[in-house]
């Protein structure tokens, strides 16, 4: 079983057939716009949540600014689109070109923080932002930018849920992709380290705040590429996505799977998503169900639903592992 | 020169509001390495229990506040109980999740239980009001100064004077370590959750009559009380004071110079600023 | 002279290995009992377990019977409060605190153990003086280790375990440390002392053990031991071929 | 056990000549650490050759493990260090570790969250780990590579006397002592020649107290410059060709082992009337 | 009451999208209240045309993401309208989904400009905007208050900038506004605004603070404090009976305007009104408010809408109300500009010590309306 799956032909058999399934997944669920919206939203917000999974499991720092580039990626298409009428691709390449710049300049503004500090830091670039976007008239103040046209990819129109979906599909696979390789380098490694022991890190040749800074740098274009999905998603680009409401469904995407499970955030995603899609029951329910869920599941495993699954599965072997009776000698 | 007194004034009663909501978290961040993310619902609770008791149980305002404070500490003392693995084992960032999910909860039980309407808590020292150039000051905020004063000043002599303040340092260094000095881990964490948990409600009971009282209040204070704790510097309590005043009066400066709109991202503004300069934040010890 | 700890068939285990196996050791009033043994053969996991304490989660069976009193059931505050101090191998004092608060803070004072003041500390390590007020985590490795000892007697215990405490310590303060321990022994305090120094330690033991893969494989009394070869072949050739 | 001739005086005192095994690799001239208003460290000059081993003893708070800070660059210290004879006082300590001169710290220093394997891997991945771009487009090579560093890996625990049962573990589940050699390995990794490693003694004994011995020396035959710093005397008279004494800061005594030994200051400021 | 028709013709469905949790929460749940009670009445008349109304509501907790999510769905379950809305931005958000299913939409409560003209070519504003507000309160300042030196304290979003401006824009040029300040939706603590506003010495005083549960009424107990001694508008619509309850006594004498209050002269004569007012009490126990009447008030002007066009059609039932006058409705006569935007009549009002006293009319000229 484990060496089948280590078995670089099984697993790209493996990756393109998963994906195939989850294109169909929607209609085989019976179709409609609903379900179409909630599989791209998923995808949406995985992608979000992927840029704040590099930072949270990998370079072990909670960023509370991470919701900036995700505002920054939507606002740059919505203004680009919408203003210059761009090409929603180049604008894409806008997006997280812009991203990835605010993060060099945040990247070298923390680059002495850890922590807490870093924590507020960024917390404090989001507040920041959210003051600028609420209030230059460029960015369409408290109201956002609306008149977001359809999103069209070369010929292939986007617009209606069913076409929309692919897209996110093929981003989220994407990211996902982009980010197992990332920790496989050398770069991904080197955050770890840095996170775990930097004195050790530095005597071993590594610069550790470059480090950090470039880790942060690289955790841009993943929530840039979810904000320029989400701004042709919903036609619409507000001050709400600087809003603690994604900073906290990236925080618990990220956090309740388990840190660094490479499916966690699209697991815990659709999780979120199809709770608030299909069994909502009001705002102050929800928070208690949200919370009480988060609550349990953090409060009884060290390693989030991970741990559970680990759990289980130890139980299972050790099951197993029991001395079975003797098997009746075989004649050949 | 009047106008810059009167907000000076003001400045001061705004600070001493910040001071006092923080210090349960100082505390707890400074001395426990703990955070609380349910701190600003803890606010909330300490408000609205004060209130119920005095509308519902017709107790006197004066009567409400403590019984605030001792509810909302048992709560504290169930939440570390819950909580206890993930304190000994310092895991900072589920701990942060799993306070915001009992926020969300505090939260979503209290706008059941008491409604999403705005309640106002009649304290009687809100009518008396000492006029001062061409601003003034209740009562209540010359009590909230006080407390606050006396609050930092009590946590202060406790934490860095006596035996038990360095317990309490001592188990948030490295609780296993703790235990070789006598130390029981598990009693200092409930100490300090619960008294962090019951100033909190002490600075709903006495900020709360300030403002009609709402069940969706407590991220504002959460994030306010986040600022002050790591401005003031991580590991000092004393820090916590000058930061909380130091924020009130930046706000009614900048309120009164350039726009009270922009206050508060301006604060974030000199944070941002400070913090790069001195990532310690304004604490002075070594 | 009476047992002060006496502890019985302790059996350890982290997840399925087994660390100690059923080893039964105890301490009389005034005895210097040391323990030596392999890298890995499990005297840290034995001394801890006795302590109650670990930062991992090893599985300890066995009784631990302190001064008449069975104390298995207690945590390690509990049994550090009632006389055992523990100096653990590593990170023996708060980093963050100077040496005076580390020293200040003990107050787990039983009636029956020697009163140390801090002064008295100070008297046994000089280089602490000096260096009161500096915090324990800039220490140099030496100094750290001579603060953890000087907390642990502080707590005026019957029972002191000192886990290597030759580690890091110049080999002049070795010989000193080892000969202030012995002194106190002479005031009826039990020392259970984990050394790889064997030499160093067969100068002030009473009597040591041998662990080895968690198990005792030889006891006597200092002169025995000398004589022993296992002893000789293993810790006394020292690096110079026998 | 191997024995080690011992080294000439002249070779000793000729400060500035090359020994007969190499090249001077670490050059240390005039280097002083102050912490505050204490000074920890006081004009320190040395230099090891490559081939050699420098043993520096010296009571508690000597200044030998901030000596070691100096020279990497990881305390504000005064004086200068050539390395090569290249001067490289302005490097940073990651500079100078990608120049091939390592330090081990004296608190055991490992990543905690990586099995035994993962860090001794790690320490392979400067020089051998795949950048993002080529771990990305093309992910088979990264997979060889990584074969490869796990092979080496294994290969130089095994080779420093960490056996393969304890590669699956975490390192602090590992013995006192083997936690000592982790950390060297994981110091030591690829690519480095001059290694500056504090107490690796500490806490070991025994039979591996040898293996420590031996392999502190393999590494000297295999041309790489030592400092060592040790608190156990037989180690440090054993494999070191020369040894530097500190008292308060300050060099009391440098020369051949069997020379120091004699010396009146050592024998009362450290190792007592005993040895 | 109807009697067993063979086949019941399918029934109509309004969605409702309005918050019903957080701060926003109990104003939400009023305009849900509204919009039921007037259900209520028209199904227990027969319906329109014999068709019943059901209503489905959602909570959009005060999001837009939130209310994104929820017309997704209201347009999955088939409504034919959706009504409601609190704030602004998720009205705006909600625009392009329902654009896109072609479904009516009717915004109760938000009085955002952007709302009509935006990327909904239907969209119809039940409240007043700015430029109404703005209008009246320039109008009751000037003329009533003949104030000269006016000070402005806005709330630092679309709403509080826009309505500033367009009273600055319909004050008299020789009046001067000696200083304006501005604050946070959220902000409780007024004083340092109250202080700069005290020393540039008005006459009187503007405010527009939409936060009904905790800033509005947080400003007047502080301007009663502070013992001012000029009088006080407050922006439009921004003092409902929440406001007056929360500010409580000591409160400053507030002067505002708005355009119902369900048991004062002329309201309570409509005849609709009456009703509506009855079955309210009856299902919520306490009075409507404004929001509610405005959610009655998107009820009856669409069912009216419905019956006129024949067809629950997004663009007939648009078509039936731009431009259209209703006679006889919860609020009295109204009509609808080109735009969607409904015209009512609006009183000037003053609350002092709790105890509401309706003014004069303050007549709004149509091209005001139009704006
Ligand atoms: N936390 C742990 N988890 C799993 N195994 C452990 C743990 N701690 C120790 N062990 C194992 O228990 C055995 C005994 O370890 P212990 O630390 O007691 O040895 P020791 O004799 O003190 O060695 P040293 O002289 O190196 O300190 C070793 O095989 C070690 O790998
Ligand atoms: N950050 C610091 N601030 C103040 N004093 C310090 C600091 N770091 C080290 N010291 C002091 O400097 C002196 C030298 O320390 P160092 O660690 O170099 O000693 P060492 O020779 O390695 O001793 P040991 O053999 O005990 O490890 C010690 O007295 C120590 O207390
Ligand atoms: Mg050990
Ligand atoms: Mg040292």
């Amino acid at each position: 079983m484990k060496s089948l799956l280590s078995n670089p032909v099984v697993r790209i058999v493996g990756a393109v057939a998963a994906i195939v399934l989850a294109l169909f997944l929607p209609q085989l669920l019976g179709g409609g716009n609903k379900i179409y919206t909630t599989f791209a939203l998923i995808a949406i917000f995985a992608i979000m949540s992927y840029g704040m999974d590099i930072i949270l499991s990998d370079l072990g720092e909670v960023s509370l600014g991470q919701t900036v580039f995700w505002a920054a990626g939507a606002y740059t298409t919505a203004l680009l689109v919408i203003k210059l009428q761009w090409d929603p691709l180049l604008s894409l390449v806008a997006a997280i070109a812009v991203s990835m710049a605010i993060a060099i300049v945040l990247g070298l503004i923390t680059i002495r923080t850890r922590e807490f500090v870093f924590s507020l830091v960024t917390y404090a670039s989001a507040i920041i932002a959210m003051a600028i976007v609420t209030n230059v008239e460029l960015f369409g103040g408290s109201d956002g930018l609306v008149g977001m046209p359809v999103l069209e990819i070369g010929p292939y129109n986007a617009g209606s849920a069913q076409n929309f979906y692919p897209v996110a599909l093929i981003s989220v696979v994407l990211v996902i992709y982009a980010v197992a390789r990332f920790r496989r380098s050398r770069l991904g490694l080197t955050a770890r380290m840095t996170h775990m022991n930097p004195e050790l890190t530095t005597t071993m040749g590594f610069d550790v705040r470059k480090t950090r800074a470039i880790v942060f740098m690289i955790s841009a274009p993943a929530s840039a590429l979810a904000g320029w999905l989400y701004a042709f998603q919903r036609s619409y680009v507000g001050p709400d996505l600087l809003d603690q409401f994604f900073l906290l469904l990236m925080l618990t995407a990220v956090i309740l799977p388990g840190k660094r499970i490479l499916f966690g955030p699209l697991i815990a995603t659709a999780i979120l998503v199809i709770q608030q899609q299909h069994f909502s029951f009001g705002g102050d329910v929800d928070k208690i169900v949200l919370g009480g869920v988060l609550a349990v599941v953090l409060l009884t495993s060290k390693d989030g639903l991970a741990g559970w699954f680990r759990g289980i599965a130890s139980a299972r072997r050790k099951r197993r592992d029991e001395p079975a009776p003797a098997a009746p000698a075989s004649v050949n | 020169m009047n106008q810059f007194l009167s907000q000076l004034i003001n400045g001061v009663a705004l600070g001493a509001g910040y001071a006092l909501l923080a210090v349960g978290w100082s505390v707890l961040l400074s001395a426990a390495r703990l955070v609380n993310f349910s701190h600003g619902q803890l606010y909330m609770i300490g408000a609205f229990v004060t209130w119920w008791s005095m509308s519902s149980l017709g107790l006197p305002y004066y009567a409400a506040v403590p019984i605030a404070v001792i509810a909302v500490g048992l709560i504290g003392f169930l939440m570390q109980g819950l909580m206890s693995k993930l304190i000994i084992s310092q895991n900072l960032v589920s701990l942060m999740l799993v306070t915001l999910a009992f926020g969300y909860i505090i939260t979503g039980g209290a706008s059941l239980i008491f409604s999403g309407n705005p309640r106002q808590i009649a304290s009687p020292a809100m009518g008396e009001r000492i006029y001062i150039l061409n601003t003034y000051i209740t009562m209540q905020e010359v009590v909230i100064i006080i407390a606050a004063l006396v609050l930092y000043g009590v946590t202060w002599l406790v934490l860095e004077k006596t035996t038990a303040g360095r317990k309490v340092r001592g188990v948030a260094e490295d609780p296993f370590l703790a235990r070789l000095y006598g130390i029981n881990p598990g009693k200092v964490y409930a100490g300090v959750f619960v008294f962090s948990a019951a100033s909190a409600a002490l600075a709903g009971a006495l900020i709360g009559p300030r403002h009609p009282i709402l069940t969706s209040m407590g991220f504002e204070e959460v994030i306010i009380t986040f600022l002050v704790v790591v401005l003031g510097g991580i590991g000092s309590i004393i820090g916590g004071l000058v930061a909380g005043f130091g924020l009130g009066l930046f706000v009614a400066l900048f309120g009164a110079y350039v726009s009270p709109a922009y206050a508060m991202p301006a604060a974030f503004a000199v944070l941002l600023v400070l913090l790069v300069v001195r990532p310690q934040g304004l604490k002075v010890k070594s | 002279m009476n047992y002060v700890v006496q502890a019985e068939h302790m059996h350890v285990r982290y997840g399925h290995s087994v660390a100690v196996k059923d080893i039964s050791i105890s301490v009389k009033e005034g005895e210097l009992l040391a323990i030596a043994g392999a890298n890995g053969a499990g005297k840290s996991t034995l001394v801890n377990a006795i302590a109650g304490w670990s930062r991992a989660t090893p599985r300890v069976s066995g009784t631990v019977t302190f001064k008449g009193d069975d104390v298995s059931k207690l945590r390690a505050e509990m049994r550090a409060r009632r006389g055992i101090a523990l100096v653990p191998e590593s990170r023996g004092a708060f980093a963050e605190m100077t040496v005076h608060e580390n020293l200040s803070m003990v107050d787990a004072k039983n009636d029956e153990g020697k009163n140390f003041e801090i002064e008295d500390i100070f008297g046994l390590f000089p280089r602490l003086k000096e260096r009161r007020s500096q915090q324990a985590g800039t220490l140099s490795g030496g100094e750290r280790q001579m603060l953890a000892i000087g907390r642990a007697l502080r707590a005026a215990p019957s029972l002191l375990i000192l886990d290597e405490p030759s580690v890091g310590l110049a080999p002049r303060l070795v010989v000193e440390v080892l000969q202030h321990v012995k002194e106190l022994t002479q005031d009826g305090l039990a020392v259970l002392l984990v050394e790889q120094n064997v030499r160093a330690a067969l100068e002030v033991a009473d009597r040591l053990s041998l662990i080895e893969q968690g198990e005792i494989t030889a006891t006597g009394t200092a002169d025995e031991m000398r004589e022993d070869d296992r002893t000789i072949s293993a810790y006394l050739g020292g690096l110079r071929a026998p | 056990m191997t024995s080690v001739t011992p080294s000439t005086p002249e070779q000793v005192m000729g400060d500035e000549r090359k020994s007969k095994s190499g090249a001077v690799a670490l050059s240390v001239e005039g280097v002083s650490v102050k912490y505050g208003a204490f000074t920890a460290l006081t004009d320190l000059t040395f230099h090891v050759d490559d081939g050699e081993i420098l043993g520096i003893i010296g009571p508690n708070g000597a200044g030998k493990s901030s000596s070691f800070a100096a020279i990497t660059n990881s305390v504000k210290r005064s004086g200068s260090v050539t390395l090569y004879g290249e001067e490289v006082d302005r490097a940073s300590t990651q500079r100078l570790s990608r120049l091939g001169l390592r330090r081990t710290f004296q608190q055991n220093s490992f990543f905690a969250e990586l099995t035994v394997l993962e860090n001794a891997m790690a320490s392979f991945q400067l020089a051998e780990g795949s950048s993002l771009l080529k771990s990305t487009l093309t992910p088979w090579v990264e997979a060889r590579q990584r074969e490869s560093r796990r092979a080496s890996a294994k290969a130089l625990l095994i080779e420093f006397g960490i056996p393969e049962r304890y590669h699956a573990m975490q390192p602090d589940d590992l013995p006192h002592g083997l936690q000592r050699v982790l950390s060297i390995v994981v110091s030591y990794g690829s690519g480095s020649r001059v290694l500056l490693v504090d107490e690796p003694g500490a806490g070991v004994g025994g039979e591996d107290m040898k293996d420590l011995a031996e392999l502190l020396v393999r590494l000297k035959r295999q041309g790489m410059a030592l400092v060592l710093i040790e608190h156990h005397m037989d180690l440090v008279m054993e494999i070191c060709d020369r040894i530097l004494v500190l008292d308060r800061g300050a060099t009391i005594a440098h020369g051949a082992p069997a020379m120091v030994q004699r010396d009146p200051a050592v024998l009362e400021a450290y190792l007592g009337k005993t040895t | 009451g109807d009697d067993g028709e063979a086949a019941p013709a399918d029934p109509l469905r309004i969605g409702v999208i309005v918050p019903l949790s957080g701060a926003a929460g109990p104003n939400g749940g009023h305009v849900l209240a509204g919009i039921e009670a007037q259900v209520s009445l028209i199904n227990d008349a027969g319906g329109i045309d014999g068709r019943m109304i059901e209503v489905v509501s959602r909570d959009d907790q005060s999001t837009p993401a939130t209310g994104v999510s929820a017309a997704t769905d209201l347009v999955e379950e088939g409504v034919d309208v959706v009504m409601g809305g609190w704030n602004s931005p998720v009205t705006l958000a909600i625009q392009p989904v329902l654009v896109r299913a072609d479904v009516l939409n009717i915004t109760s409560i938000p009085q955002n400009a952007s709302i009509l003209g935006g990327a909904d070519p239907t969209a119809i504003r039940m409240n007043a905007g700015n430029a109404i507000g703005g209008y009246t309160a320039a109008t009751y300042i000037a003329e009533e208050l003949g104030a000269q030196r006016v000070a402005m304290m806005l709330q630092n979003d679309a709403y509080g900038i826009d309505a500033g401006a367009f009273v600055r824009q319909n004050l008299p040029d020789s009046v001067e506004v000696v200083s304006e300040e501005l604050f946070e939706y959220t902000d409780t603590d007024f004083r340092v605004a109250i202080s700069n506003v005290v020393a540039s010495n008005p006459d009187a005083l503007y405010t527009a603070n939409a936060a009904e549960s905790s800033g509005q009424p947080a400003l007047m107990q502080q301007l009663g404090a502070s013992n001012i001694d000029f009088p006080y508008f407050a922006g439009t619509g921004t003092v409902s009976h929440t406001v007056i309850d929360a500010a409580g006594e000591g409160s400053v004498e507030t002067m505002s305007a708005d355009l119902y209050f369900g048991d004062v002269e002329p309201w309570a004569s409509y005849p609709k009104n009456v009703t509506f007012m009855e079955r309210f009490e009856e299902q919520v126990g306490s009075m409507p408010d404004k929001f509610a009447a405005l959610g009655g008030q998107s009820v009856d002007v669409w069912a009216q809408a419905v019956a006129n066009a024949g067809s629950a059609e997004r663009q007939a039932v648009a078509d039936a109300i731009y431009g259209q006058t209703f006679e006889d409705t919860i609020l009295g006569s109204v009509s609808f500009t080109g735009h969607g935007q409904q015209m009512f009549p609006m009183f000037a009002f003053s609350v002092s010590d709790g105890e509401i006293t309706v003014l004069d009319e303050i007549a709004i000229p149509e091209e005001v309306w139009e704006q």
